[in-house]
């Protein structure tokens, strides 16, 4: 399939794939210039959902602007929204309750499994095989449910305040996560006979689109198409914040560089998320879930603060910079998928459209989180 | 030669397996639920669109201090308030809810330290009209006292 | 039976109306089918089961407007559909449905099928081309190389089965495998062959004939999540439902061959109840796999699909064919 | 480690100015005072920063003519790139760029290059030769900042519609 093929430039034809393409997961445009089947070049264009989340950052105030994280990435938001409060916590050093950093830890893995569910099914089905898909939402479908009972909402959560939660969990929580890790396990052996072990599905994956270590670097790539390609970087462990120290896990790190590495790492992800979540259960400690001291007004002092965390698309990074008022003098918001997509033009080159698309899949792509 | 043939054997045996799967998923029962013949009882916590609470004669609880006002990111909420004569607190004249606006964040829920608004558990709300989605949560508090 | 004019068109009658059911109440149940295997009820408000849903479907289609995009080649955008219905028509002529129910016998039955059916990928060619849309046009190339790959070992499979029965005539055929279920030509041990490779080629005509209908996992000319819908993205109202149904009448003319080379046609095991729904029955057995596979396999790549064929299916069944004649030899 | 490795090698690009001591963290009272005194430009330099409170290590500006060598001497460290962006201080008249890079290895220690230039014509050099990936980030800030990145090959609106004229992180910028 890679093999070297005579290009004539004059022999090329331009293929719009998007803004409105099955493959593309929203409204993405790629100009491609193919020749026959293969790609001569590819042009990313984004921005069609822009809604420049950053200046609304600095026009709302730190409470206003806790809503719009979760409006970045709707598959994996409590990820973002931790980031947020992090920043926001580090920067006018409001300590947080350890109850409810483990809870925490809880809700931004279980949203994880969430996630990397969805981008299962849906990359399964940029192959071509429908069915996966309906049994991760189905499995996702638990996951959602039991946040809807913590925060109240299925997807854009606006569960994290600064200093904690605004809801505690309860009982029926727990039992519900703790019935549901079996269950899921159960499930993840289901995925790995139905598709990981497919023959088709291996040779759609194997060896396509190989991306060196220097490559992610020159991107700054990360998550799984970082730790596909043998780079052992996971912020929860290069860099750890909250109570990721507490937590037995490991990082999921294949060499193979390949498409089917990456779809390895977020399978093998999930089972480390599932691993935290169950320890978080057992250690979760009591104690409140907010603060006794919370200054009433947010007001983090002069200065310019970062913060990273893994979100489940890669490293999603956080810069306040604060005049001392009670609006961000600027807010940047570093979202991982926008670097990993930017890996697209250069990596799809000489490849065929199907492999390109396949590959995108394995970016586990979220246009809104590009976007922003 | 061998490997040529294994591939052939491993492939076409992961394929079965896969088919086996399906064939058992097919026996079992469905779980979706046939909206809109059957619903769901939303969880206790769900949040959909504000609600004035009222005490027990049936008023709003509300005092009219106006922080839901302050603490919405989008301005959804717009509220007046009189005081009566003769009366001490103020009175809810007015409270307005413009719904294609709110993101159901719950700041105005937080914010309020009298328990006066609070989710309602309604998700059926689809209209054609965008004016169906400027509540007017007094008028609907009446209502639903009658 | 004498070939009158009142018998050809009573035949192509009853052939359009079995196809056209066929077609619909196909959809139906791989609608039906999928959802079972996804865990969700499928089609089930309009009538009993939903049985109403494909008439009313089709009736939507009828109503809707066949538009043709400019600069489109427009003889060949309206030939493309009926090019699409018309072989698979043709080709229930000459099947045996059992030892009467047959249009028009043919002694060259199964060239005839074969013929018509590689005229399938003529009709994807002229779809894809003519819609002035570069989607259908990778679409249609790709359709013709497969269906190129495809024919090589699905020919040379039914030339083995053709050579073990020492005819070409498809109610021969049956009557070969007749006497008992071991005598079908999937079965190695008893017939005329003795060939205990034959359940391999049983295997390799079915992936061919996958393959030859463009159903998943070789469905590349549609390819949904690349090509957007292929050959027929430009294609709405009855044009796209002609395509749909050519595609399901294809999938019953697979069927009823692999049923015919392999299954022993109407041919009953230990002689029960002899009659035509043993073909039925077969006929849907196969055609119930064909929609579990679909809803169980991602996509294969065109490179795959072409090494799959030319890697390793022509030379498996080249050998077979190459077996089973020196065992004719031998016995 | 590898910060004091880098720490070294970026301080050769200050050769006269002494390490610049770390910025008098405002206390709670101290903010009003500073709000009505702003406090001058920030000179180049590289300082140390405490990374429990800002999350990053260290935090050099520089020149936006030295800024190539900085980023050539980060990329040979082995930074991987992890976002461009720009502040702008209306007060000063300037705007700032500033570049973030991380580690891949757990030799933690992130970088924080920013530089600043004159809110007229706000020209630095692109990186893009440096770091392929910095093509999306320099058109963003563009976009936002009407930065303009001398030498960037493909300068046009990304995430603005391609015919804006606009950039809504200006703070003079009204909608």
């Amino acid at each position: 399939m890679n093999s070297p093929i005579l290009l004539q430039p004059d022999e090329t034809f331009i293929l719009n794939v998007g803004p409105q393409h099955p493959a593309t997961h929203g409204v993405l445009r790629v100009k491609m210039e193919m020749n026959g089947e293969y790609i001569v070049n590819a042009e990313t264009v984004i921005g069609y959902i822009h809604r420049m989340h950053e200046k609304m950052g600095e026009l709302k105030t730190y409470p206003q602007f806790l809503m719009n994280l979760s409006r970045m990435d709707y598959l994996g938001a409590l990820g973002y929204s931790h980031g947020h409060v992090l920043l926001v916590e580090k920067a006018s050093g409001i300590v947080v309750p350890e109850r409810a950093e483990y809870i925490r830890a809880i809700m931004v893995e279980l949203n994880r499994v969430a996630s990397h569910l969805f981008w299962f099914g849906a990359f399964v089905m940029d192959l071509g095989g429908f069915s996966p898909l309906m049994y991760a939402l189905q499995d996702r479908e638990h996951i959602l449910d039991m946040l809807e009972s913590v925060t109240g909402s299925r997807l854009t959560y606006c569960y994290f305040r600064f200093g904690g939660l605004c809801n505690d969990v309860d009982d029926n929580f727990i039992k519900a996560a703790r019935q549901f890790i079996p269950r899921m396990r159960k499930s993840m052996k289901k995925y790995h006979k139905l598709v990981t072990g497919n023959i088709i599905f291996r040779k759609r994956l194997e060896g396509i689109a190989p991306l060196s270590k220097e490559m992610c670097r020159k991107y700054g790539a990360s998550s799984a198409v970082a730790r596909g390609s043998g780079i052992n970087f996971d912020v929860r462990k290069n860099e750890p914040y909250s109570v990721y120290p507490e937590f037995d896990f490991d990082v999921p790190v294949y060499h193979e560089c390949d498409s089917l590495a990456r779809y390895m790492v977020r399978m093998d992800e999930i089972e480390q998320s599932l691993r935290i979540v169950e320890q978080g259960l057992d250690k979760l400690p009591g104690g409140p879930i907010m603060p006794d001291k919370k200054p009433k007004l947010i007001k983090p002092p002069v200065g310019d603060y970062y913060q990273a965390v893994e979100t489940a698309r890669g490293s999603f990074g956080i810069r306040l910079v604060s005049d001392g008022g009670k609006n961000p003098y600027r807010l940047k918001l570093r979202s991982p998928t926008y670097s990993n997509m930017h890996l697209f033009d250069e990596a799809c080159q000489g490849m065929m459209i199907m492999d390109a698309l396949a590959f995108m899949g394995s970016l586990d792509l979220v246009i809104p989180e590009i976007d922003r | 030669m061998v490997a040529y043939f294994t591939e052939i054997y491993t492939g076409l045996m992961s394929l079965f397996i896969g088919m086996g799967i399906t064939f058992k998923e097919f026996f079992k029962p469905t779980v979706t639920v046939a909206y809109p013949y059957e619903t769901l009882t939303m969880s206790s916590r769900y949040r959909g669109h504000i609600e004035l609470v009222e005490d027990e004669e049936g008023n709003p609880q509300c005092v009219v201090c106006g922080l839901c006002e302050k603490a919405c990111p989008s301005d959804c909420i717009t509220l007046a308030g009189e005081k009566p004569e003769g009366g001490k607190k103020k009175v809810l004249t007015k409270y307005m809810l413009d719904f294609t606006k709110c993101s159901l964040c719950g700041s105005c829920v937080e914010s309020c330290s009298f328990g006066a608004i609070d989710f309602s558990k309604e998700y059926n709300l689809a209209s054609t009209k965008k004016e169906d989605f400027y509540f007017d949560l007094l008028k609907r508090l009446e209502e639903r006292k009658k | 039976m004498r070939l009158t004019l009142l018998n050809v068109i009573v035949a192509v009658v009853l052939a359009i109306a079995f196809a056209a059911l066929n077609a619909a109440y196909l959809v139906w149940a791989e609608r039906r089918g999928a959802a079972r295997i996804q865990r969700r009820p499928g089609p089930n408000i309009n009538g009993p089961f939903g049985l109403l849903q494909p008439p009313l479907d089709g009736i939507k289609l009828m109503a809707k407007q066949l538009t043709i995009p400019g600069g489109a080649d427009k003889i060949m955008f309206i030939t493309a559909p009926v090019l699409a219905m018309f072989p698979a028509i043709m080709s229930f002529v000459t099947i045996p449905f059992s030892d009467s129910i047959v249009a028009k016998n043919m002694s060259v039955g199964v060239l005839m099928i074969f013929a018509f059916a590689s005229m399938g990928s003529m009709s994807l060619l002229f779809a894809g081309w003519s819609s002035r849309n570069k989607y259908s046009m990778m679409s249609s190339v790709r359709a013709v190389s497969q269906a190129v790959a495809y024919e090589i070992p699905m020919l040379i499979t039914a030339i083995t089965v053709v050579m073990i029965a020492g005819s070409t005539d498809l109610m021969e055929i049956v009557h070969q495998q007749s006497r008992s279920f071991l005598h079908w030509n999937i079965f190695p041990l008893l017939g005329n062959s003795h060939n205990i490779l034959m359940p391999f080629s049983f295997l390799i005509f079915f992936i061919c004939t996958l393959a030859e209908t463009n159903r998943a996992p070789f469905d590349l000319g549609e390819a949904e999540s690349e090509l957007v819908a292929g050959f027929h993205t430009e294609y709405g109202s009855m044009g796209f439902g002609l395509f749909f149904m050519g595609e399901y009448a294809n999938i019953v003319i697979g069927s009823c061959m692999t049923t015919i080379l392999f299954l022993g046609g109407w041919g009953c095991p230990f002689g029960l109840f002899p009659g035509v729904w043993w073909f039925i029955l077969k006929l849907y057995l196969l055609i119930a796999t064909f929609i579990w596979i679909r809803w169980t396999f991602p996509r294969t790549t065109i490179y795959g699909l072409l090494n799959l064929s030319w890697k390793i299916l022509i030379p498996l069944s080249l050998f077979n064919l190459l077996f089973t004649a020196g065992l004719i030899k031998v016995f | 480690m590898i910060c004091e490795k880098i720490q070294l090698t970026l301080s050769s690009l200050f050769p006269e100015s002494a390490p610049l001591p770390p910025e008098p963290e405002s206390a709670g009272d101290e903010k009003d005072k500073k709000a009505k005194s702003p406090l001058p430009p920030r000179q180049d330099g590289l300082m140390e920063r405490e990374y429990l409170v800002h999350g990053y290590h260290l935090d050099a500006q520089v020149s936006p003519a030295q800024l190539v060598t900085a980023v050539t001497m980060l990329d040979e460290a082995e930074f991987f790139i992890e976002s461009i962006t720009g502040v702008d201080w209306i007060k000063d008249n300037q705007l700032e760029v500033v570049y973030d890079f991380s580690r891949y290895d757990f030799d933690l220690c992130r970088v924080v290059i920013r530089t600043r230039i004159d809110r007229k014509s706000p020209v630095v050099p692109t990186i893009t030769n440096i770091y392929p990936g910095a093509n999306w980030h320099e058109r963003e800030t563009h976009d936002f900042f009407g930065i303009k990145f001398a030498g960037h090959p493909h300068l046009i609106p990304l995430l603005l519609p391609e015919d804006a004229d606009f950039h809504p992180l200006l703070k003079d910028f009204k909608a």
